[in-house]
């Protein structure tokens, strides 16, 4: 057991899968000699080699679309976007290709690959840097979607989906990179999709979250606590495949729930979690559940970011308003 | 009506061995022997057969939208037939039935694909063609991914792909080209420039003379040949081949060709298309071109030919039958390989749907 | 007034509003002499010429892009994607520059910008041209989206988007090109975003739906009116802005809702409309809202599309459930 | 470290007038007069200074990530300097901050943006500059639109844009170059071949020799010099403008050039930067090769540009002292300008916001 940081879970996990299976590579921009931007592949370019720690052209399109061709060769890429807004550039190649080439083929050509992509606010970066776009990836039949909020499961989770016949988006919490310690097993171990952690127990509103927003709803929960209302914290873990279960089984207990998410509020994930809600806990709800997000405009520049990102104290405020107090 | 009609080819510089008229220079000797021409012949008229069985059947309702290759068989045929089916690997577009059917593609799986069948685009296991991609140029990345992984595994395959002159406008393809050229990846990009995307011209596609010379920006061999003639077109190929087996990279291929027909079955080539043009190019025919070549040097006679036909058809026939009796649907398929496992929400949509909901 | 289609009322629409504003350009693949692969665009080349109606490369990025700089010399681009689907081409374009422009140039670059492009599924189209993806862009901030269901409604919001200094994406019903037949007046009139329309009374249940599927609602609430239920249909037309008052007092008279998409159930659109209605008419409901969607599945090929698009008698299922009927 | 150290200029072919010297061929006549010439090396100067200052104001906080044009001024305000303010259009990437004081950008503005201040990236009114892109090559569409739509509303304005050669390996940049070449935009494609992306070396990002070349792609023209030589980079962007206002279309022109310090102010170049490639590089300094012909030449000498020097400084503590000024911020403006009228929702979230709920 090691206490690390998540992009030193990250590190250790992308050697350890190589070392594992001989046909993971590595493909990105500045992942080479540079280690990544953010350090999350610093040192595999020495260990690995070029041909498999692959610093490509900056074409987004080519690094995720090469992946495919790499997949059917037998290759099992692991790609890196240095930041989740590009995958933009490479949005057909993502929703078009990668997630229907195994449906399109019916089995022939399954598509083993991992795009791993950081992202995040109130981290100073420019433009089009900070944006959470989980949604519109959720919206995207075939492809499935980590987003793990501490160091242990940004191990277990990447382990998990490089092993994964399918693929997987995984985005990484820029703001956690650093930021979020915890403790993470040497043995080699996997987190399974779809199953959803309890990070805080609490009776009165359970707040749902995942990436660094569960930071956010952990700090809102001690806050809350302060006030005497007792939250509970349940961290998704993967948005596709969805732990309903445990959103049922925790929205049950509690009868009150407040989502909280970093992208916009209008068709962000946190919708469907509570049209999740209202449809398999219904009958337990005492209050509507709350949703606490980032604003209906563009991420927007370092200067004024705080204001747009949820804080602990606008989830409080949304505690309050599901608890009846207001 | 266009008022700027494609270039007709030959074009200087192109690489021309069989002219319109089916003349080779004196003493060429094509690169195929007499068997392999024949076969060259029949899977071009099978082509072209194929097409008009085709549309009938779309017709009568029995198949869904196609895409035809009438006009286009030399640039297929001719860049498919020096790869080696059993080794290499093909990446098409969607108009490139004959290159699927010469690396082992079933017939009446291509008929099951026109007929909106989810068979229709699976690749039977051994056969090393991917899935007809509808994006254009989205298969081309995965082409220079697909040649430089099999390249790295220590294989000499080389890896075919092809996409339309408009296709070429896609940042997807110069994404593609040069990666393969940075990867040195033993790909063939064929880039079959028919003169038109739907009814846009050429013209209003690129300002440029020649699509090859963009090879030259991604490091790599280029060249431009007529693509209605069956020899040019295997020559650049096979010796794009020979390179990339060889470990020197990719190659870009203009073949000029021409659409001698609607884009698909929903079209109406006579909307934008000038009646001279296609007379023009009908006269290239790529067809009738090796035909009256065969003829002139005994390789083919009439009743060779009608033989040929005799059998092509009975093999359409055939294929029309099996791909019939193999039309069978069930809403299972919705939900089969979405993810090597069905995630428990698709379960329980799969139970929905099958519950009776529907 | 004069009866139409859909791809009739946007042909006059657009040759109305051509007139009207020079500086209206429409580009897009196989508009000009073909009048588009749906004839949407029929007789326009030849009326405004080649310089007004352009047949673009075939580049989706650079037709989108270049309508950015199209708007800033002081044009109003109406682009056509062939095919919604081929949006994703040019994604980053639309999400991370036409959407955000007039926010990052602090409005020194509004965007009068237009994305018409249909979608839709069982009119046997190849694959990736049916997908409804309405739910991706109505996460990115900036743009809005129209998505009418009448002929009426795809002549009055048309002409707005045109007029709107904004950037709109204007989806257009496949199906509804031709099948479905309205009067429109043939004054010059706008549909105002923002605004649902009451496209049935009901009193038992209101079924909430946009573009094609509003006729699968209709259909569905005839079925449902034989079996004694009373169903109000409301049709949204426009995605963002939101309709949030009409959609909550339409809940609020009937207690039950279910909202019907196209589009793959996870993170659609519909988990927005449940939201919102969990947070503007919670008191009022009496059972949970029901969602009819496309499965978490891609969008099939032709002969199986039919069991993946909503049905009348899948609607009338779900409907009969929020009835408690089951 | 890198075993493919990027190619030094002049490479054959590039266009150079000045040498790293600071020498010209015997009889040659720079295309600037004497107080231009000046007007010039102040705006390196200032470039430089800047700079410096930007680095050492962002290590107390007081900005943010600051991308350097440190080694590139030549290439920038080469470029720039041919362009009419007044009429013409700048369309920049992210480094380009003297072509953007060159066109009118404030100063103080500039600052604002290196600050994170939402106003950094509003273009004030009459200055022809679009706010600067992140997004690597998505700036070259709008670039393409803008030019084909002044053209087509009579004007002679012509656009200049810029983008590295990382970013010409978007499809964007493709899509832009094509765009642009069929519609005979008048556009200046400044290709600033800086031999690295990041850690990227261009080795690594294509295999062309050069980029130049993809001109020819696009029916366009192409032309490759010395981006550390100011006198070659004005020469052939002012042919470029000339072309351009008089119809005839787009050019490429790739300067080959070099970043001397890290990509920001995150970034470190000594990890994948060669030493002996960074000092060859220093020796090409086009600020000392354009000091040194000032000085032969007697336009410039030690006192004048001390001079020059104290007026910068006073000039950049002018700016920074207003930046700072201006640096409030509210936050209303994550609402502002999102559409040109609030939405309801948006409203409302104003109003939470606003409320005290944050
Ligand atoms: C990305 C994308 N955009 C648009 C279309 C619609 N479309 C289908 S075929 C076609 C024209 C293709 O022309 P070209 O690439 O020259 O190939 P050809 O049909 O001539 O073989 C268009 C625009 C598509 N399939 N994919
Ligand atoms: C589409 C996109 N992908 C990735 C990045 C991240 N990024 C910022 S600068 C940079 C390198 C750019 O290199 P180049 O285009 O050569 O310009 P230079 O920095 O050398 O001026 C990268 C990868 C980005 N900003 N945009
Ligand atoms: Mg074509
Ligand atoms: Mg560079």
């Amino acid at each position: 057991m090691a206490e690390m940081n998540i992009v030193e879970a990250i590190r250790a996990t992308l050697a350890a899968e190589m070392e594992r299976d001989e046909r993971i590579m590595l493909l990105g921009q500045d992942i080479g000699a540079n280690g990544g931007v953010f350090r999350a592949t610093e040192g595999l370019f020495a260990r690995y080699g070029e041909e498999r720690v692959v610093d490509m052209p900056l074409a987004e399109a080519a690094i995720v679309g090469s992946a495919v061709g790499l997949a059917v060769s037998g290759m099992v890429p692991v790609a890196e976007l240095q930041f989740l807004g590009f995958g933009s550039q490479a949005f057909h190649q993502i929703e078009g290709q990668v997630a229907r080439m195994r449906f399109r083929s019916g089995g022939r050509f399954p598509m083993p690959i991992v795009i791993r992509a950081p992202f995040g606010g109130n981290v100073r970066t420019p433009e089009l840097h900070s944006d959470a776009h989980e949604a519109k990836y959720a919206q995207v039949p075939g492809l499935k979607i980590a987003m793990p909020a501490t160091a242990h499961d940004a191990k277990g989770l990447l382990a998990e989906a490089i092993r994964d016949p399918d693929p997987v988006l995984f985005c990484e919490p820029l703001r956690g990179y650093r930021l979020v310690r915890d403790d993470v097993p040497e043995d080699d171990y996997t987190v399974p999709f779809g199953k959803a952690r309890v990070a805080r127990e609490g009776s009165d509103v359970t707040i749902i979250a995942w990436s660094a927003a569960v930071t956010i709803a952990e700090r809102a929960a001690e806050l809350a606590a302060e006030g005497g209302i007792s939250c509970a914290v349940l961290d998704l873990r993967t948005l596709v495949p969805l732990d309903e279960e445990a959103i049922a089984e925790a929205v049950a207990k509690t009868g009150r729930a407040v989502v909280v998410h970093e992208a916009p509020l209008t068709a962000g994930f946190g919708a469907e979690v509570v049209a999740t809600i209202s449809e398999q806990a219904f009958w337990s709800l005492e209050a509507p559940v709350g949703r606490v997000a980032g604003f209906d405009s563009p991420y927007p520049i370092g200067s004024i970011e705080e204001s747009y990102v949820p804080s602990a104290d606008r989830v409080l405020v949304k505690v309050r308003q599901v608890m009846g107090e207001r | 009506m266009n008022a700027t009609p494609t270039e007709v080819p030959p074009r200087e510089g192109a690489l021309c061995r069989l002219d319109a008229g089916g003349a080779v220079a004196d003493g060429y000797q094509p690169p195929l022997d007499d068997a392999e021409l024949r076969a060259a012949f029949r899977l071009m008229l099978l082509t072209r057969l194929l097409g008009e069985r085709g549309v009938s059947l779309q017709r009568q309702g029995r198949l869904g939208t196609i895409a035809s290759a009438r006009g286009q068989e030399a640039a297929m045929i001719g860049s498919a037939w020096p790869l080696d089916p059993r080794r290499d690997w093909l990446v098409p577009q969607y108009r490139e039935l004959p290159s699927m059917l010469r690396m082992g593609w079933p017939l009446d799986r291509l008929l099951l694909y026109y007929r909106g069948h989810p068979l229709g685009s699976v690749p039977p296991e051994g056969i090393n063609v991917l899935p007809v991609q509808i994006a254009l140029a989205a298969q081309l990345p995965h082409a220079a991914g697909l040649g430089w992984g099999l390249r790295r595994q220590g294989s000499d395959a080389v890896v075919l792909t092809y996409f339309g002159e408009g296709a070429a406008s896609e940042g997807d393809a110069h994404e593609a080209l040069n990666l393969a050229g940075v990867k040195k990846a033993p790909v063939i990009f064929v880039l079959q420039n028919n003169g038109w995307a739907i009814s846009t011209p050429a013209a209003k596609q690129t300002a440029a003379a020649s699509l090859a010379a963009r090879a030259a920006g991604y490091g790599m061999v280029g060249e431009q040949v007529d693509g209605n003639d069956l020899f040019a077109v295997y020559e650049a190929t096979a010796r794009a081949v020979t390179r990339a087996r060889a470990g020197e990279g990719p190659t870009l291929i203009e073949a000029l060709t021409f659409r001698l027909g609607p884009h698909n079955t929903t079209d109406d080539e006579k909307r934008y298309v000038d009646a001279d043009e296609f007379a023009d190019w009908e006269a290239r025919d790529p067809l009738l071109r090796l035909r009256a070549y065969l003829e002139g040097c005994d390789v083919l006679d009439e009743a060779a030919e009608a033989e040929m036909r005799e059998s092509i058809e009975a093999e359409i026939g055939a294929a029309v039958e099996s791909m019939e009796a193999q039309s069978q649907t069930s809403s299972g398929q919705l939900f089969e390989n979405v993810y090597a496992e069905l995630t428990p929400r698709l379960r329980r949509q799969r139970q929905e749907l099958e519950g009776g909901a529907a």
